[in-house]
C-alpha cells in the first residue's frame, strides 16, 4: 500500500509523516479512513504521544515510599499523611496563549483543574510559572495571561497561591504559560481512570460539543508561522461556571459506588479520552456513537465530534444499570449527560454514527502506536565565557540593590498575585510573596506546601546544571516554610527538537532533572511536555525546565515565613558563598552579559544545609527562613525586611579572598537561606552547623527601618520597598 | 463631531458561555420561546472630526487594532454625525 | 442559633462560611440549595461569596431569580437576618433587597488583598461586637465592588445611617487611598432602613481564625449569634 | 423566528472606568481625535415567534426583569425577522 493512496496536503493537515502513515497501513493492514486518520493525527501528534521525549522521560525517578500514582495516569499523587493524598500535576498552554493570551491561559488552568478532579481529588490549590518578553512591549502578553489565569481561577473558586514571572527576550514570541494544580484525596479514594468492566457505560457530561480547537493538539506540536491564523479557530472560550459545576457533581459522586472511572477531556477531545481509559485495561475496547453526542453546532461530522476539543467535558465509566443514579446527581447541577457507548472486550476504539460504523481502530495503535522518533542532540558553542575577574569592583552596593530590586525578574510579583483570589477555602496559612505557598489540611495539623521554579538563564548558559539548580530551588522553597519536600511535576519547555542543539538541551535537562530529583529523593510523579516553542524566523526559547513540587509540614503551627519577625533577633547567612556571578541577575542588570557558567551545586552540600535548616526548624530555634536566590545574598536580605517590615542593622561585609565583594552581595550560590533567631538560640545554632559542618555567618541584627551594612550602604525600607514594587501600580 | 457605534460579537463559531447561561437564565423566568442568545460589546465612540469618510477608516483601524479581538470575535460599526452633547 | 449559608451554582464561599460557623463559632448550620423552597428555620441567611451562574451578564443577575429567593425576601421582609457577603451582596443589590448597585472596580483589575473597614454602626445585629468607628482588619476578593448609588438615594442612606463599613487606613482615616476599588464615599458595607439586611464586600470568613492572618472577621459572626440570645430572651 | 438586538449601556452619571481605559488606549495608539468612550452590553436574542408586537412585549420584559439593571443601565432594542439561520 502506497503513500498515494493520500496526498501530501491532507497528511499534512492531520500532522502525520508519510513513514507515520506506512505504519498506520501496515498495522490497520488497510488505508484508514478520514475519520481514523483524523483520530491518529490528534494522538500521534508529540503533544499526545510524546514521541519525542518519552524515551528521556523514562530516566526521571518515579518511585518512592510515598507515592501513591505514579505518571500515566491523569495526575500524580503522594501519602501526605493522616489518611491523605495529595494528587498534582503542571502542564504548558503556550501556543493558545500566543495567539489568544486571555483565553488561552484560562482554558490551560480549566484543563490542569479536571486531570486532577479526574484522580477523585479536591483541588484545592493552583499555580502558575509564566515567561514572557520585555515589558511594555509583552504587555499584551502579560496583561491577557494574568487575567486570563485569574478569570478562570477566580470564578472556579480554587485559590491560587503561587508560581513565578520572568521576562526575557527569547519569550517575546513566545511566552510561556504553564499551570499546576493540586488536590486533595482520602487515599482510599483515590481514582484512577481506567476503563473497566466490559459493558460499563461511558457517559459524556459537561459542555455541549462544538467545533472548538480542531487539531488543537497537533497545532500544539508545530511551530508557530505565518499561516498560524488559519489555525486559530483552535483558540477556544473556556467557561469556569461550568467546570465549577462539573467540579462539585464531581466531588458528589465519590458518595456513590456507581462509578468507575472519570477521565478528563483534553487535547484530541473524545478520541483521546476513550482511548487513554481503555489502554490503560489490557485488552479493553470502547464502541461509542456520536450520534448521541450533545452538540452546540449543527452540521458536525463524525470527524468534528471525534476530534474536538471543547471545554468542560468529562467522560465517566458508569457501572451497567447505575446511570440514571449518575445522572441524576449531574441534574442536581444542570449538566447535560449522555450515555455515548459502552466498554468492550475487543481492544478495539469503535465509533458509530448511528448505524454505521465511522471507524475502528485498535486502542494499542492509538496509545502507542506511534513510532518513537530517534533525534539527535549535539552541543551548540558554549555561551559566551565569563572572566570574573575583569568585572569592574563594586562600586555602590546601595545604588545596585536598588537597581536589582526594581529589575522585572525580582521586583515583586505582588502587582499579579492579587489579582488572583489566593485565599478562598481558607485554608492558605503562607499566602503568595514569601517562598512556597503553604495550605493547611481542614481537620488535621498537616500543611501542604506547594512552589514552582526554574531559573532559564542557568539552562541556557547550561541544562544540566541549570535543571538540578531548579529541583534545588524548589526543595529549599518548600524547606524555608519549615516542610518536608515529598515529590515533584514537571513541564518542559524547549524549542525546535529536530534542531540537534534543542535536543541536545532536552537531553541535558532531563538528565539534571533526573540527577538532582534521584540525590534529593524526590520522586517525579507527573509531568507535561511543549515542544516546538519557537516562531520561525526569531530565537528559539531558553530551554525551560520548569519545576513543580508539594511538601508537608505535620503541624503548619511550625510553619516559617520569609520575613523577619522580631527586632533584635539574630540575622544568620547559612551556607557559604563563592564568586558565583555567572548567569546572576547581578551580571545581567548591571554590566549586561548573559554569561558565564551557572553557580556550581554539591547537592551534599545542599543536603547538609538543608538537614540544619529542618533541624532547626523543628527545634523551634527560627523566627523566619528565606532562600537566596537571584539576585543573591543581598537581594534576598531585602526581601526578609521588607516581607517582615523590619529592618536590619549589619557591620561592614569583609569577604574573605578570593571570595569577591560583588559576588558576596550579588552572587547567587546556591544552598543558601538566610534566618533570624532569637540571641538565644545562638548556640543552639552554631553547633547545630557545625554539627553538619555547614558555613554559619552573623549577617546583623533585626530591627530598625533602615537596611544597612556601616560604611558600605545604608537604604530606608521604604525607598526600598519603592524600588521592589515598582509593577505595583 | 462624530459617533461611531461599534458592535462587537462573538465569531458564530466561537463558545460564548455567557450567552448559553443568559438563554437559560431566560428559559427559567419563562422566556422559553428563546432559542439562542450571543452576548457581545457595544462601544460608542465619539470622533472629533467632520469627515464621516475619514471617521469610518480610523474607526475600522481601532476596531482591528484594540476594540476588537479578530481571533474571537467580529465588529461592525454605524457611523453618525452627532447632534446632541452628553 | 442557627445559620443558613445558600449555595448557588457557581458559590465558592459557602464551605468557608460553614467552616467557620460550624468549627470556630460553633453554631448551628445549614445549606440552602438554590431550588429549595423553605428556610429550614433559620435564624439568619447568609448569601456567601462566589460567582453565582457565573456571573455572567452582571454579578448577582441571574441568582436573584433562583426559588429560594423568594423565601429569602420574605424572610427580610418579617425582619429576618439576612447577610450578604462580596457575591451575596451583588445578589441583594440585584434583588432588590438593598439599594445601589456594584460594578467593575475602578481598576478593572481583581483584587484580592487585605483592607481596613471603619465600622459607623453598632446598634445592628451584625456589628454589637464593635466599637464605633472601630477599625477591622478584613480582606477583599473581587473584581466588581465599586459601590454606585444615584445622588439622591445615596444621600437618603447617608442621612439614616445606612453604611456600615467604609474602607479606611490603618488608623481609620477614610481616604480615597483607602479605596481599593472606586467604592463611592468608600462604601465597604450598607443595611438596609430595617437594619436587618446587610451586605458587605469584604469576606469576614477568611479572618476568623489567626492562621489566616486576622480574627476581627469572628467578631461580625459572634455578634450575630450574641443578637439572636438576644432576641429570645427579651 | 425573530431576532432582537439589545444594546445597554450604562446610564450617564454611572463612571465607566471600561469605557476611559479604552479611550486611553486608543489615545496611546495614535487616535487623540477620540474624545469620549462609552462602554456597554450588546445582546442579541433569538426569539421563536412570529409576531413581531408580541415580541416586542416579550424583549421589553426581558430587559426590565434581567438583561438591564436599572440603576446603573440604559436599555433599547430593535426587533427584525431573521433570514438567514447561523
Ligand atoms: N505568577 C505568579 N502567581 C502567583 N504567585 C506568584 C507569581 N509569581 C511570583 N509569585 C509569588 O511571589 C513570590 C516570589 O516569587 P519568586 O521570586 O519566584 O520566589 P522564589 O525566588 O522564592 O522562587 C513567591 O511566593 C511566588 O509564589
Ligand atoms: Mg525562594
Amino acid at each position: 500500500m502506497s503513500i498515494k493512496s493520500v496526498d501530501e496536503r491532507r497528511l499534512r493537515e492531520v500532522a502525520l509523516t508519510p513513514d507515520e502513515y506506512r505504519v498506520i497501513v501496515e498495522q490497520l493492514k488497510r488505508a484508514p479512513n478520514e475519520v481514523e486518520l483524523g483520530m491518529l493525527g490528534v494522538l500521534w501528534s508529540e503533544h499526545c504521544s510524546y514521541k519525542s521525549s518519552k524515551a528521556l522521560l523514562r530516566r526521571l525517578p518515579s518511585t518512592g515510599p510515598g507515592v501513591l500514582q505514579g505518571p500515566g495516569e491523569n495526575a500524580g499523587a503522594v501519602d501526605i499523611g493522616e489518611g491523605w493524598a495529595a494528587v498534582f500535576k503542571i502542564e504548558s498552554h503556550n501556543h493558545p496563549s500566543a495567539i489568544e493570551p486571555y483565553q488561552g491561559a484560562a482554558t490551560g488552568v480549566g484543563g490542569i483543574i479536571r486531570d486532577v478532579i479526574a484522580m477523585g481529588a479536591r483541588p484545592v490549590a493552583l499555580l502558575d510559572s509564566l515567561r514572557f518578553g520585555p515589558l511594555p512591549d509583552s504587555s499584551h502578553h502579560f496583561d491577557g495571561v494574568v487575567a486570563g489565569i485569574g478569570g478562570y481561577g477566580n470564578c472556579i473558586g480554587i485559590p491560587t497561591v503561587g508560581g513565578e514571572v520572568y521576562f526575557e527576550d527569547c519569550y517575546a514570541n513566545n511566552p510561556l504559560v504553564n499551570a499546576m494544580c493540586v488536590g486533595l484525596v482520602r487515599k482510599d479514594q483515590l481514582m484512577r481512570a481506567r476503563a473497566e468492566g466490559t459493558g460499563n457505560s461511558l457517559l459524556l457530561v459537561g459542555a455541549d460539543t462544538g467545533r472548538d480547537g480542531i487539531h488543537g493538539a497537533s497545532f500544539a506540536s508545530l511551530e508557530l508561522d505565518e499561516n498560524s491564523s488559519e489555525r486559530r479557530p483552535a483558540v477556544q472560550v473556556g467557561n469556569p461556571f461550568l467546570e465549577k459545576c462539573l467540579l462539585e457533581a464531581c466531588m458528589d459522586l465519590a458518595h456513590t459506588d456507581a462509578v468507575v472511572a472519570i477521565q478528563d477531556l483534553g487535547a484530541a477531545g473524545l478520541t483521546s479520552a476513550v482511548a487513554e481509559c481503555a489502554g490503560r485495561v489490557q485488552g479493553a475496547g470502547s464502541r461509542i456513537d456520536v450520534a448521541l453526542v450533545p452538540r452546540r453546532e449543527r452540521g458536525m461530522t463524525s470527524y468534528d465530534v471525534m476530534l474536538s476539543e471543547s471545554q468542560e467535558r468529562m467522560l465517566v465509566v458508569v457501572r451497567r444499570g447505575r446511570e440514571r443514579e449518575v445522572e441524576s446527581i449531574f441534574e442536581a447541577w444542570d449538566l447535560t449527560s449522555a450515555v455515548i457507548g459502552e466498554v468492550t472486550d475487543d481492544g478495539h476504539l469503535t465509533v458509530l454514527d448511528g448505524d454505521d460504523e465511522v471507524a475502528r481502530v485498535p486502542v494499542r495503535l492509538l496509545t502507542e502506536g506511534a513510532p518513537m522518533r530517534r533525534l539527535v542532540g549535539f552541543a551548540p558553542e558554549p555561551p559566551y565565557g565569563l572572566e570574573v575577574e575583569e568585572l569592574p569592583p563594586l562600586a555602590d552596593p546601595g545604588a545596585t540593590l536598588l537597581q536589582l530590586m526594581a529589575s522585572p525578574n525580582l521586583s515583586s510579583k505582588r502587582g499579579v498575585f492579587r489579582r488572583y483570589d489566593h485565599m478562598v477555602g481558607d485554608s492558605t496559612v503562607i499566602p503568595p510573596g514569601g517562598d512556597a505557598a503553604m495550605l493547611r489540611v481542614k481537620g488535621t495539623r498537616l500543611g501542604l506546601a506547594v512552589t514552582t521554579d526554574c531559573n532559564a538563564r542557568y539552562c541556557h548558559l547550561d541544562p544540566h546544571l541549570g535543571a538540578q539548580l531548579a529541583v534545588a530551588e524548589a526543595a529549599r522553597n518548600i524547606i524555608a516554610t519549615g516542610a518536608r519536600p515529598l515529590a515533584v511535576t514537571d513541564c518542559l519547555n524547549f524549542a525546535n527538537p529536530d534542531r540537534p542543539e534543542v535536543y541536545w538541551e532536552l537531553e541535558e535537562a532531563v538528565a539534571g532533572l533526573a540527577y538532582a530529583c534521584r540525590t534529593l529523593e524526590l520522586p517525579v510523579v507527573s509531568g507535561n511536555v511543549s515542544l516546538y516553542n519557537d516562531s520561525s524566523g526569531d530565537s528559539p526559547i531558553y530551554p525551560t525546565p520548569v519545576v513543580g513540587m508539594v511538601g508537608v509540614i505535620d503541624d503548619y503551627a511550625r510553619r516559617l515565613g520569609a520575613g523577619l519577625r522580631a527586632e533584635g533577633d539574630f540575622v544568620l547567612l547559612i551556607g557559604s558563598s563563592h564568586n558565583d556571578l555567572g548567569g546572576s541577575e547581578y551580571l545581567k542588570v548591571v554590566h549586561g552579559h548573559v554569561a558565564g557558567r551557572p553557580p556550581s551545586l554539591d547537592l551534599t552540600r545542599e543536603k547538609a544545609v538543608n538537614r540544619v535548616i529542618t533541624s532547626a526548624a523543628q527545634s523551634g530555634y527560627l523566627h523566619s527562613a528565606h532562600d537566596c536566590a537571584e539576585g543573591g545574598m543581598l537581594v534576598a536580605l531585602a526581601e526578609c525586611c521588607l516581607l517582615g517590615g523590619i529592618g536590619v542593622r549589619c557591620p561592614a561585609l569583609r569577604p574573605e579572598p578570593p571570595l569577591r565583594l560583588d559576588a558576596a552581595f550579588f552572587g547567587e550560590s546556591p544552598s543558601r537561606y538566610i534566618v533570624s533567631v532569637a540571641s538565644r538560640a545562638m548556640p543552639e545554632m552554631q553547633s547545630l552547623a557545625r554539627r553538619h559542618n555547614v558555613e554559619l555567618s552573623l549577617l546583623g541584627l533585626a530591627g530598625g527601618d533602615l537596611i544597612e551594612f556601616e560604611g558600605q550602604m545604608k537604604l530606608s525600607l521604604a525607598e526600598l520597598r519603592d524600588a521592589w514594587e515598582v509593577m505595583v501600580t | 463631531m462624530i459617533r461611531a457605534k461599534v458592535i462587537v460579537t462573538p465569531k458564530p463559531v466561537v463558545n460564548d458561555p455567557q450567552g448559553l447561561t443568559v438563554k437559560q437564565g431566560l428559559a427559567s423566568l419563562g422566556f422559553r420561546e428563546v432559542s439562542d442568545v450571543r452576548v457581545g460589546k457595544y462601544i460608542e465612540v465619539n470622533l472629533e472630526t467632520s469627515s464621516e469618510h475619514e471617521a469610518r477608516e480610523r474607526v475600522e483601524a481601532m476596531c482591528r487594532q484594540l476594540l476588537a479581538n479578530h481571533v474571537i470575535e467580529d465588529f461592525r460599526f454605524d457611523i453618525e454625525p452627532e447632534r446632541k452633547r452628553r | 442559633m442557627k445559620f443558613g449559608v445558600v449555595v448557588f451554582p457557581g458559590t465558592w464561599s459557602d464551605r468557608d462560611c460553614g467552616w467557620v460557623i460550624d468549627h470556630v463559632l460553633g453554631h448551628e448550620l445549614t445549606y440552602l440549595w438554590h431550588k429549595d423552597s423553605d428556610l429550614k428555620g433559620c435564624d439568619c441567611v447568609i448569601l456567601p461569596g462566589g460567582f453565582a451562574y457565573g456571573d455572567y451578564l452582571r454579578t448577582g443577575a441571574i441568582a436573584r431569580f433562583a426559588p429560594v429567593m423568594d423565601r429569602v425576601g420574605e424572610f427580610a421582609d418579617r425582619g429576618g437576618l439576612v447577610w450578604g457577603i462580596c457575591n451575596g451582596f451583588q445578589v441583594l443589590c440585584e434583588a432588590g433587597l438593598l439599594p445601589g448597585a456594584l460594578i467593575r472596580n475602578a481598576s478593572l483589575e481583581f483584587r484580592c488583598e487585605w483592607t481596613h473597614l471603619s465600622v459607623e454602626r453598632t446598634d445592628i445585629p451584625y456589628t454589637s461586637r464593635c466599637q464605633e468607628r472601630e477599625v477591622l482588619r478584613v480582606p477583599i476578593a473581587h473584581g466588581e465592588g465599586s459601590y454606585f448609588a444615584d445622588p439622591a438615594t445615596l444621600s437618603r442612606m447617608e442621612q439614616r445611617g445606612q453604611v456600615v463599613f467604609r474602607y479606611c487606613d490603618a488608623e481609620g482615616r477614610v481616604l480615597p487611598s483607602a479605596n481599593p476599588n472606586g467604592s463611592l464615599h468608600n462604601i465597604a458595607g450598607i443595611v438596609n432602613a430595617r437594619g436587618n439586611v446587610l451586605g458587605m464586600m469584604p469576606h469576614p470568613e477568611r479572618c476568623s481564625e489567626a492562621e489566616l492572618g486576622g480574627t476581627d472577621g469572628i467578631k461580625l459572626f459572634q455578634s450575630v449569634a450574641e443578637s439572636a440570645i438576644k432576641v429570645l430572651v427579651s
